[in-house]
């Protein structure tokens, strides 16, 4: 049953990543695209997580976490560039 | 693996998962950005927090315990609302338009700009 | 899946080559980081396709080829190294010579007028 | 309020200890290594990067933070259950709105976890502290400051701001022993 | 050994008048003629025994595999010729020591001299071909270099390249021939060449060879059509005309045609090709010379026509024409260097050459217009001159010759007709130099020479007489050790009498003289005709060819090397194309027989998402921002994929460079356009996509093909080995610190140097700060914001703990320093975007190149650490410890071999990010853009 | 400085031993052949080696008279780039010879841009793009050739190359011919030299003497891996390279030579007698013989040492010539005329081949090396002629920047010293290679049949093979 439910989120998130993927392409404007991948980038820790689960290993924990970090970061650098131009500044 | 277990698994995962999609749904559908805001901010962070708790039952009852699922829980539930916030702001600095409908617009600041940024 | 694969890296090749083929050092320096995947996604290919093996003794049963992983590690590495030194003296031809072609001056069509951003 | 810390080989005990969680946790183990190199990264770290952190207030009141923790934590799920509502239910019937909420707080983290919250629980989305910290020049007195927020479905701006204040806010200044 | 002397003497003695130079000039000039002389004593030591038919030699192994060997040969004809390099170079000698005047560098001259007498030597002495061709090439340069001795003058300069451009090419074809002979023969052996003649004309090669061997002395000896470089040689100095354009470069070919005479002579070829091209040249410089107003051009012109002669004599294909053009050398090279020395001296004492302008000199200098005299009718064949007698062999071969068959009559007709012409402008010499009137327009008063700047003309005159009177008391055993050089031996009956009676070739001789003596009289017809011809100048013509014909390649270069990168691109991308793609075309099916994986919804999801981020960037590239989002997706995929199929090691390191790129190219697009404007035709982007997809499919197809084919790797020695003799469990990490160690150590490198190359990049960058962004709004008052600067801060310590535990797993499982260091990397940025770079200066003030420096040393020593245990470099070593309380625990190299990664890591991504990031804290406010 | 002198000692004491010991390798690692990356010496990659030293001792001479002070890093990004030479010259694996390969190249593009200038970062653009586009070709070819043959160690490949299976034998042609494209990328060969000129003429002139042996590195790997992986024992694919690399090296002779007389500023034609070399180089690599390594060998210690010197000799001529620098125009006469114009006299004979210095000797052996009649005429043709392109060219040029002058009084920096003795240095090496001319042409020799003599080296390298896994 639980490889059901796995499957089951799985197709939910990856509906998920298609809606993002939409809001990502429609826009219109530049923070809706960034909304849309820092999303996208949350969604996809969930998309590893489940195929740590589904393969029954734990070795896939650490991409998941670093995704979470490295999504903040990038979303908060891209919010920066186009607020000041000048990320590190 | 304990039936009650593989339920209760089976749910947190199906929970996550809903809200997770709830989240992107609602980064469709609202018509603003604004709006588009609230779902991923707050669904996909509880989403997430379903899904890995899952995976710490699912992981803690198949072999060791494993809890570090919560540091990305933790992790998300301190950034998600700064990531909000520098979108937020960069909304804002962008004049995006919000649905005409929407009420107190009046207390967004002025423009923050002067013709040359000279702060420093 | 290996249909799919194979194919996934012949697209990224296509765009990351269409893109190093403009003008303007941006989208050739973007179209140089889709060729990097292309080429990871390659060499990493080379070792073939497993699931569930991932290179961890005691974790599996049977384990994905270890050698290609780390030849895409170092090319990545190298890459990132590269790309960085692209990426700056792209702003440094920028600051010289006060365009952003890759040839350093603008194509006749409009070099007369300068470039306004 | 106070700002600095008791022992200065421990400058933010707090925080060494969830650092000594956060390892633990990493390593899902309690093994004697573990709780070794837990204790002394626990204690280096802080250390090491003790400069990288500007002073902030202290707290105070550990055990009423911890249930601040709890309450928002349960808040957060009450918050998806309505959001989920509103996304999947008819967008006619949303209202949304601006909302500034006047500050007490003044310092940093006390007002970034306050902002926090407010973003994580229900409908609500802060954007901005007005005015910018860096518009105040130093030495000068502190403003009335204000926490702009977006409300995916505003009925009663008196009674957000009022439950906000009185939620989260007033614990805060509890548990920081200060605005 | 004394035969080495002969050679090495000379080349010593090009460095005499460079030391010697500090002296006098006359202290010079004697000094420079001390080597020569003693060469020349040397060689007359030598003559008893060459006289005797004997051959020398000298032989020095030097390059057996090339076959080229120090070989020195002294025969007859090597001792004719080395005797008048060595005397008329002593002569000349004396002479340039009063031609040359106080300005010019006399030291300089001598040693170019002694260089060219050196090759000229060594081409005389050479027993093995490429010995000789050195040599040949060195009196190229040589020649080249006294020619241009004047190089102020534009003429002499142009002169001198023209020279060297004809000689050179003859000397490469020359070369050709050398080693095709070499090829037939086996050798370049001198001897052994000329001991296999009729391998040699039997080859099937040998037409060519004896074109491209004609070629290389045709235009080293000026013979048509190769004859124009000569007479522009004649800026040069004139001691340098003397000796090298008469007496001994110029006749390099012709000794050339007398060497090889016994291997390649005596076909039908030899015969056309040499005689055409000596009778043609005869004629044209005997005609032309008439014509030339200045001193010089007429004797260069009239050495054209006697080389012509000679060639002429050695195309003639008999023993006795061998042996007339052998004395025919001798004669010209006295009286046409005595020639060209008076004409140097009527130059110096009058200060002009132009026949126009030098009249009635006799009266100034009397001694000297004798000489000239005497020495210009022996070039005109006047009897009792050594002149007539080789003319009069000349006059008898061409009557006894069947080159043309039936036609053969023309020849002597000819010869008689350049006679004429010979006689007629050696009468202008005399006549219109000497008498003639009064000098006109001269700008000093002439007079005669200083004493000893004529000794060397009166030694060459005495000889004309001399030789004309008593020819074979006088070089009788010469010419006969000389021919039996040329002639193998088979030197055949001849006479050096004066007197042979009445016969054909004396009325040839006295049809010259009269009809030569009748045409200068009546030359002002002559004259005007020939002011009609169009006037053709070689040098200028030969330079605006030259120059043509490098504009013209200029033109083709641009053309080809248009300074695109999109071309060149294009290119590279074609030969992958081809190269690549061809091969693909001949394998009949890509598949290879491996099942292939089956495909789920959720594979297909990522790759749907892959697929249209990456055409999404594609589409949106000139919207740079849009842009960076979708690249950003497409990188996300790719992390995913190798999470996906079994790589989690690549997917963190693929993740946290993916990130720490899109940060750098942000910084980057901060300084450039944020939109590109669309500039591709439409048939550029046809052609870029075709491009593209041609590479596309090619690399799709060979990742497939590799994919469905079972094979064989060396993969599971890592796999058995890993724990066993690397000590870790993540093998990719064991091969990456161990079995491969040296690969990260070069990859780090890689890392460290482009880290210090940027920080090149960005010093003193003339750096433009936009005030606003693409859309033209100023950018936001605020700077940092309170809430990301308070989160930031307290993620700082987390990500510090994470890397650490990141680093610490990697060898055991995914992670390790390469990552670790990305996210300690990240983290510290993350305090650079919140707070800005004044902020964290503050409290960290750290040389980003000197940690780079540190990592770099610290994986470098645990390498060399492993020569302490007498192991090869980067041998790895680990061991587990029981430690009291805490348990066991490993500790291995690798993990110190891994912290100089990590630090490295941290040092150039900051480097190159907070570098980036201060360049505009110290810029701002500069908003206009001043480029 | 001391380093590099140091490093040369070292390195001929080591060719000596490798002369006379046959190959040696080291297993980096401790690690054997075919698992661990290896360092084979034999003579050839030894004697280049030595050429690294030698050159990269005048060029570092010459760069620390002033020229090293004009931007940062340039010693220790010197001794990297030598580094990354050495390295490529010694691998004895070929991803290890990626690594090195990028090694060289960020140190080069680094130098490249080292004193700054808009030429060099409009050179610096091209060049890195393409060398870029060149190193993904590289990690696609290694990839196919990994995928097939399932090992990276050179001579490993050649083993397994030689029991290929008939349906991988396409897939390993088409990787085999994409390290073509790489190599002769890296040697800038036609069509893939556009890089060169504009590079080479911008760089300065110490990092361009240096230059100089960067292109015989895609000419050394070419001779490795078309005589080792792809040599004699490859069936099907022996020699596959040849086709495409002899009308390539031809064209790029032809088209050097066209530089050579067509430029207008004497670093460029400087740049262009490197191509003339590279595609000289190229054929002879094409010709695939013993004699033709051989030959190859000795021209390429040959002609980079004398090109390497002419980019020193036209610094110095450019900074004594006022504005018109080293453009062919009339200027300012030189402050040295003798000095400069004996060196750039000596250095443009050894160039062009002229008699007595070194280019003739390597002219000769380059054309002797052409056996076959039908290459020969060709080969001989376009090689001489070109030659005679290139004297008339360096005429031109050297008459031009000596001797037609006009306008004010020399004035301009003097060679300092040091510049004075690293142009020397590097001139000396053509007398002396026409001196000893006799043991260097054997020692080619020797290199070339060490070369060509696989089985020996597979031997030597895998024998040791059989204790797999032998773990300290
Ligand atoms: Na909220
Ligand atoms: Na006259």
């Amino acid at each position: 049953m639980l490889d059901n439910v796995i499957m089951l989120v799985f197709a939910m998130i990856s509906i998920a990543l298609l809606l993002n993927l939409w809001r990502l392409l429609r826009g219109p404007s530049l923070p809706d695209r960034i909304l849309a991948l820092d999303t996208m980038y949350i969604n996809s820790i969930a998309l590893i997580i489940l195929y740590g689960l589904l393969m029954g290993s734990p070795l896939y924990f650490e991409a998941a976490l670093l995704i979470a970090m490295l999504g903040f970061v990038s979303t908060v650098a891209v919010c920066k560039f186009l607020l000041r131009g000048d990320i590190i500044e | 693996m304990q039936h009650w277990m593989e339920w209760a698994i089976a749910f947190f995962l199906l929970l996550g998962g809903s809200f997770v999609l709830i989240g992107s749904i609602g980064l469709t559908r609202m018509p603003d950005f604004f709006m588009r805001l609230h779902g991923p901010t707050k669904a996909t962070t509880l989403g997430m927090g379903g899904i890995l708790l899952g995976s710490i039952f699912f992981f803690s009852l198949t072999g060791d315990v494993s809890i570090h699922e919560l540091l990305i829980t933790i992790f998300l539930l301190i950034t998600a609302p700064i990531s909000a916030h520098m979108l937020i702001k960069t909304a804002l600095h962008h004049k995006l338009t919000a649905i005409s409908k929407t009420r107190g617009l009046d207390k967004i600041p002025p423009a923050q700009v002067k013709a040359h940024d000279r702060n420093v | 899946m290996e249909t799919l694969f194979a194919s996934c890296i012949g697209f990224l090749t296509f765009c990351g080559i269409f893109l190093m083929l403009r003008g303007r050092t941006f989208p050739v320096m973007l179209g140089l980081t889709m060729l990097s995947y292309a080429v990871n996604l390659f060499i990493f290919a080379s070792g073939r396709l497993t699931l569930r093996g991932a290179a961890v003794l005691g974790t599996s049963e049977q384990y994905a080829d270890p050698l290609p992983q780390a030849l895409v590690l170092t090319a990545i590495v190298i890459g990132f190294a590269m790309t960085a030194f692209l990426v700056i003296l792209a702003i440094r031809a920028r600051a010289d010579l006060g365009n952003d072609h890759v040839d350093g001056k603008l194509p006749d069509a409009d070099g007369m007028k300068r470039e306004s951003r | 309020m106070r700002f600095d810390a008791k022992y200065r080989w421990l400058p933010t005990p707090y925080r060494s200890v969830m650092l000594f969680v956060v390892w633990l946790l990493l390593n899902q183990s309690i093994e004697a290594v573990h709780l070794f190199f837990g204790v002394v990264l626990a204690l280096l770290i802080p250390l090491l990067i003790q400069r990288f952190r500007d002073p902030q207030p202290v707290i105070e009141r550990p055990l009423l933070a911890l249930r601040y923790m709890l309450r928002v934590l349960a808040d957060i799920v009450v918050a998806n259950a309505q959001v989920a509502v509103l996304i999947l239910g008819p967008k006619r019937r949303l209202n949304p709105a601006f909302v500034k909420v006047p500050l007490d707080l003044q310092h940093e983290l006390p007002i970034t976890i306050l902002a926090s919250t407010v973003s994580m629980t229900p409908g609500t989305v802060s954007a901005e502290v007005l005015p910018s910290t860096e518009s105040i020049k130093p030495g000068e007195p502190l403003p009335q400051r204000w926490l702009l927020i977006h409300v995916l479905n505003l009925t009663d701006e008196a009674t957000l701001i009022d439950s906000i204040k009185q939620r989260y806010e007033a614990p805060l200044k509890e548990i920081f022993n200060a605005g | 050994m004394t035969l080495m002397w002969i050679l090495l003497l000379p080349l010593l003695g090009t460095m005499v008048p460079l030391l010697a130079g500090k002296g006098s000039r006359t202290t010079c000039a004697f000094a420079t003629g001390v080597a020569p002389a003693l060469a020349l004593v040397l060689l007359l030591l030598q003559a008893p025994e060459v006289f005797s038919g004997e051959t020398l030699r000298f032989f020095v192994s030097w390059i057996p595999l090339l076959g080229l060997d120090i070989t020195i040969t002294l025969d007859g004809l090597a001792f004719l010729f080395s005797l008048l390099i060595l005397g008329i170079g002593l002569l000349i000698i004396v002479y340039a020591r009063y031609y040359l005047s106080e300005r010019d560098s006399m030291p300089r001259f001598f040693a170019y001299l002694m260089l060219f007498m050196t090759a000229m030597l060594g081409i005389v002495l050479s027993g093995n071909l490429l010995q000789l061709w050195l040599f040949w090439e060195l009196t190229s340069i040589s020649s080249f270099l006294l020619i241009s001795f004047w190089w102020h003058k534009a003429e002499a300069r142009r002169g001198a390249r023209m020279a060297l451009t004809v000689t050179g090419a003859g000397g490469l074809a020359l070369l050709a021939a050398f080693l095709m002979i070499g090829d037939i023969v086996g050798s370049y052996d001198l001897q052994q060449v000329l001991a296999s003649a009729d391998q040699i004309r039997q080859h099937s090669h040998y037409p060519i060879l004896l074109v491209l061997f004609l070629l290389g002395c045709f235009t080293k000896s000026a013979q048509f059509p190769f004859h124009f470089w000569l007479p522009n040689a004649m800026a040069a100095p004139t001691p340098v005309s003397a000796y090298l354009h008469s007496a001994t470069m110029v006749k390099a070919g012709i000794f050339l045609l007398a060497r090889f005479y016994p291997a390649l002579s005596g076909t039908e070829l030899w015969f056309v090709l040499v005689s055409v091209a000596g009778l043609a040249t005869l004629l044209i410089g005997s005609y032309l010379a008439l014509f030339k107003h200045d001193l010089k051009g007429l004797l260069a012109y009239s050495t054209i026509s006697h080389l012509g002669l000679i060639t002429l004599l050695f195309g003639m294909g008999t023993d006795l024409a061998a042996v007339a053009g052998l004395f025919h050398i001798i004669n010209h090279a006295t009286f046409k260097a005595s020639l060209f020395m008076a004409a140097g001296i009527i130059d110096h004492e009058s200060g002009s050459r132009d026949m126009r302008k030098l009249n009635g000199l006799w009266q100034f200098m009397p001694i000297t217009a004798t000489l000239a005299m005497v020495a210009a009718a022996a070039m005109a064949g006047v009897p009792l001159l050594n002149g007539f007698l080789s003319k009069e062999m000349f006059f008898a071969e061409t009557l006894h010759q069947h080159l043309l068959g039936s036609l053969s009559w023309v020849i002597p007709v000819l010869a008689t007709i350049a006679a004429i012409f010979s006689v007629a402008y050696s009468t202008r010499f005399i006549h219109d130099v000497f008498f003639n009137g009064q000098p006109k327009g001269l700008s000093k008063t002439p007079h005669e020479p200083p004493r000893y700047m004529r000794v060397p003309v009166e030694i060459l005159v005495a000889l004309c007489i001399l030789v004309g009177i008593f020819p074979s008391y006088m070089i009788g055993d010469l010419l006969h050790a000389a021919s039996v050089a040329v002639l193998a031996g088979n030197v055949p009956q001849y006479s050096l009498a004066i007197w042979h009676g009445f016969n054909l070739p004396l009325l040839m001789s006295v049809l010259a003289v009269s009809g030569g003596v009748l045409i200068y009289i009546n030359r002002k017809h002559l004259f005007d005709f020939q002011n009609t011809l169009p006037d053709v100048d070689a040098l200028n013509s030969f330079e605006r060819g030259i120059k043509q014909f490098a504009a013209r390649c200029h033109r083709f270069y641009q053309w080809l090397d248009n300074g695109s990168l999109q071309r060149y691109m294009t290119l590279v991308l074609l030969s992958f194309v081809l190269l690549a793609g061809l091969p693909l075309i001949h394998l009949t099916t890509l598949w290879g027989g491996r099942e292939e994986l089956p495909i789920d919804a959720v594979n297909g999801a990522g790759a749907a998402l892959l697929l249209i981020g990456a055409f999404a960037t594609v589409m949106w590239h000139r919207k740079r921002v849009v842009a960076l989002l979708m690249i950003s997706v497409v990188g996300l995929m790719v992390s995913i994929a190798f999470t996906r199929f079994s790589a989690p090691d690549l997917a963190l390191t693929q993740l946290s460079v993916e990130v720490v790129t899109i940060i750098l190219l942000m910084l980057a697009l901060f300084f450039l356009p944020h939109k590109t404007p669309k500039q591709s035709e439409s048939s550029r982007v046809v052609r870029d996509l075709s491009i593209a997809s041609m590479v596309g499919v090619v690399v799709g197809s060979l990742s497939y093909a590799l994919m469905t084919r079972p094979f064989n790797t060396i993969s599971d020695f890592f796999l058995t080995n890993a724990k066993t003799g690397g000590g870790g469990t993540n093998v990719v990490n064991v091969i990456l610190v161990d079995f491969r160690g040296f690969d990260t150590l070069g990859e780090i490198t890689v890392l460290g140097i482009a880290s210090l190359g940027i920080f090149k990049l960005l010093t003193r960058i003339p750096l433009f700060k936009p005030s606003s962004d693409g859309e033209g709004r100023p950018w936001a008052l605020e700077r940092h914001s309170l809430l990301l600067a308070t989160v930031s801060q307290s993620l700082l310590p987390l990500a510090i703990m994470v890397s650490i535990y990141i680093f610490f797993r990697g060898h055991n499982l995914p992670g390790g320093g390469f990552i670790a260091g990305l996210v300690t990397a990240v983290a510290i940025i993350l305090q650079y975007i919140a707070h800005g770079v004044d902020w964290v200066k503050e409290r960290m003030n750290v040389e980003y190149q000197r940690v780079v420096a540190i990592g770099l040393m610290i994986a470098l020593f645990t390498g060399a650490a492993s020569w302490l245990f007498g192991r090869p470099f980067l041998t790895s070593w680990f061991d587990y410890f029981d430690i009291p309380v805490l348990g066991k625990i490993e500790l291995a190299s690798a993990i110190a071999f891994d912290l100089g990664v990590y630090i490295t890591v941290v040092g150039s991504t900051l480097l190159i990010l907070a570098n980036l990031g201060k360049m505009t804290t110290a810029h701002r406010p500069v908003h206009k853009e001043t480029i | 400085m001391i380093s590099s002198a140091v490093q040369l000692v070292l390195v001929v004491i080591l060719l000596l031993h490798v002369q006379q010991n046959g190959l040696l390798h080291y297993a980096i690692g401790n690690w054997q052949a075919p698992f661990g990356i290896i360092l084979v010496a034999d003579t050839l990659s030894m004697v280049l080696v030595c050429l690294t030293s030698f050159l990269a001792l005048g060029a570092i001479c010459y760069g620390s008279a002033g020229e090293d002070e004009k931007g940062s890093f340039f010693h220790p990004l010197f001794q990297f780039q030598v580094m990354g030479i050495n390295g490529a010259f010694l691998t004895g694996d070929l991803f290890n010879l990626f690594v090195f390969f990028e090694v060289l190249l960020i140190a080069s593009y680094a130098l490249l841009i080292h004193a700054g200038g808009k030429n060099k970062t409009k050179a610096a653009v091209h060049y890195v793009v393409l060398n870029l586009t060149g190193s993904a070709i590289f990690l696609f070819s290694l990839a196919v050739l990994y995928g097939t043959l399932g090992t990276l160690n050179i001579v490993d490949m050649a083993q397994k190359v030689a029991v290929l299976p008939a349906e991988d034998l396409m897939l390993v042609k088409s990787g085999g011919l994409m390290l073509m494209i790489v190599f002769a990328l890296k040697a800038a060969v036609l069509p893939l030299q556009f890089w060169l000129p504009a590079t080479y003429s911008s760089a300065s002139a110490p990092v361009a003497a240096l230059f100089a042996v960067m292109t015989k590195i895609g000419i050394y790997a070419l001779l490795r891996v078309y005589t080792t992986i792809f040599g004699a024992d490859a069936g099907p694919l022996q020699g596959m390279a040849a086709d495409w690399l002899l009308p390539a090296g031809l064209a790029t002779i032809v088209l050097g030579a066209i530089g050579v007389i067509s430029s207008h500023d004497f670093r460029k034609l400087v740049a262009n007698l490197v191509l003339v070399s590279v595609g000289t180089l190229v054929a002879m690599v094409a010709l695939h013989t013993e004699l033709s390594a051989a030959a190859a060998l000795y021209y390429t210690v040959h002609s980079t040492l004398v090109t390497a010197a002419l980019f020193l000799i036209a610094d110095l001529i450019s900074n004594q010539r006022g504005k018109a620098a080293d453009r062919l125009v009339s200027g300012r006469r030189v402050v040295q005329p003798i000095l400069l114009g004996s060196l750039f006299m000596l250095a443009a004979m050894a160039v062009a081949g002229l008699p007595p210095l070194s280019g003739f000797i390597g002219k000769l052996m380059l054309l002797q090396a052409v056996t076959e009649p039908a290459n020969r005429a060709l080969l001989w043709a376009v090689i001489l002629m070109c030659s005679l392109l290139v004297i008339v060219g360096l005429s031109r040029a050297g008459s031009t920047l000596f001797w037609r002058v006009s306008g004010g009084d020399a004035s301009g920096d003097k060679a300092a010293p040091l510049q004075v003795f690293a142009v020397c240095w590097l001139l000396l090496a053509s007398p002396l290679l026409v001196i000893f001319a006799g043991p260097l042409t054997e020692l080619s020799q020797q290199a070339a049949a060490q070369l060509y003599d696989t089985d020996t080296a597979a031997r030597a390298i895998l024998g040791s093979a059989a204790t797999e896994g032998d773990v300290p």
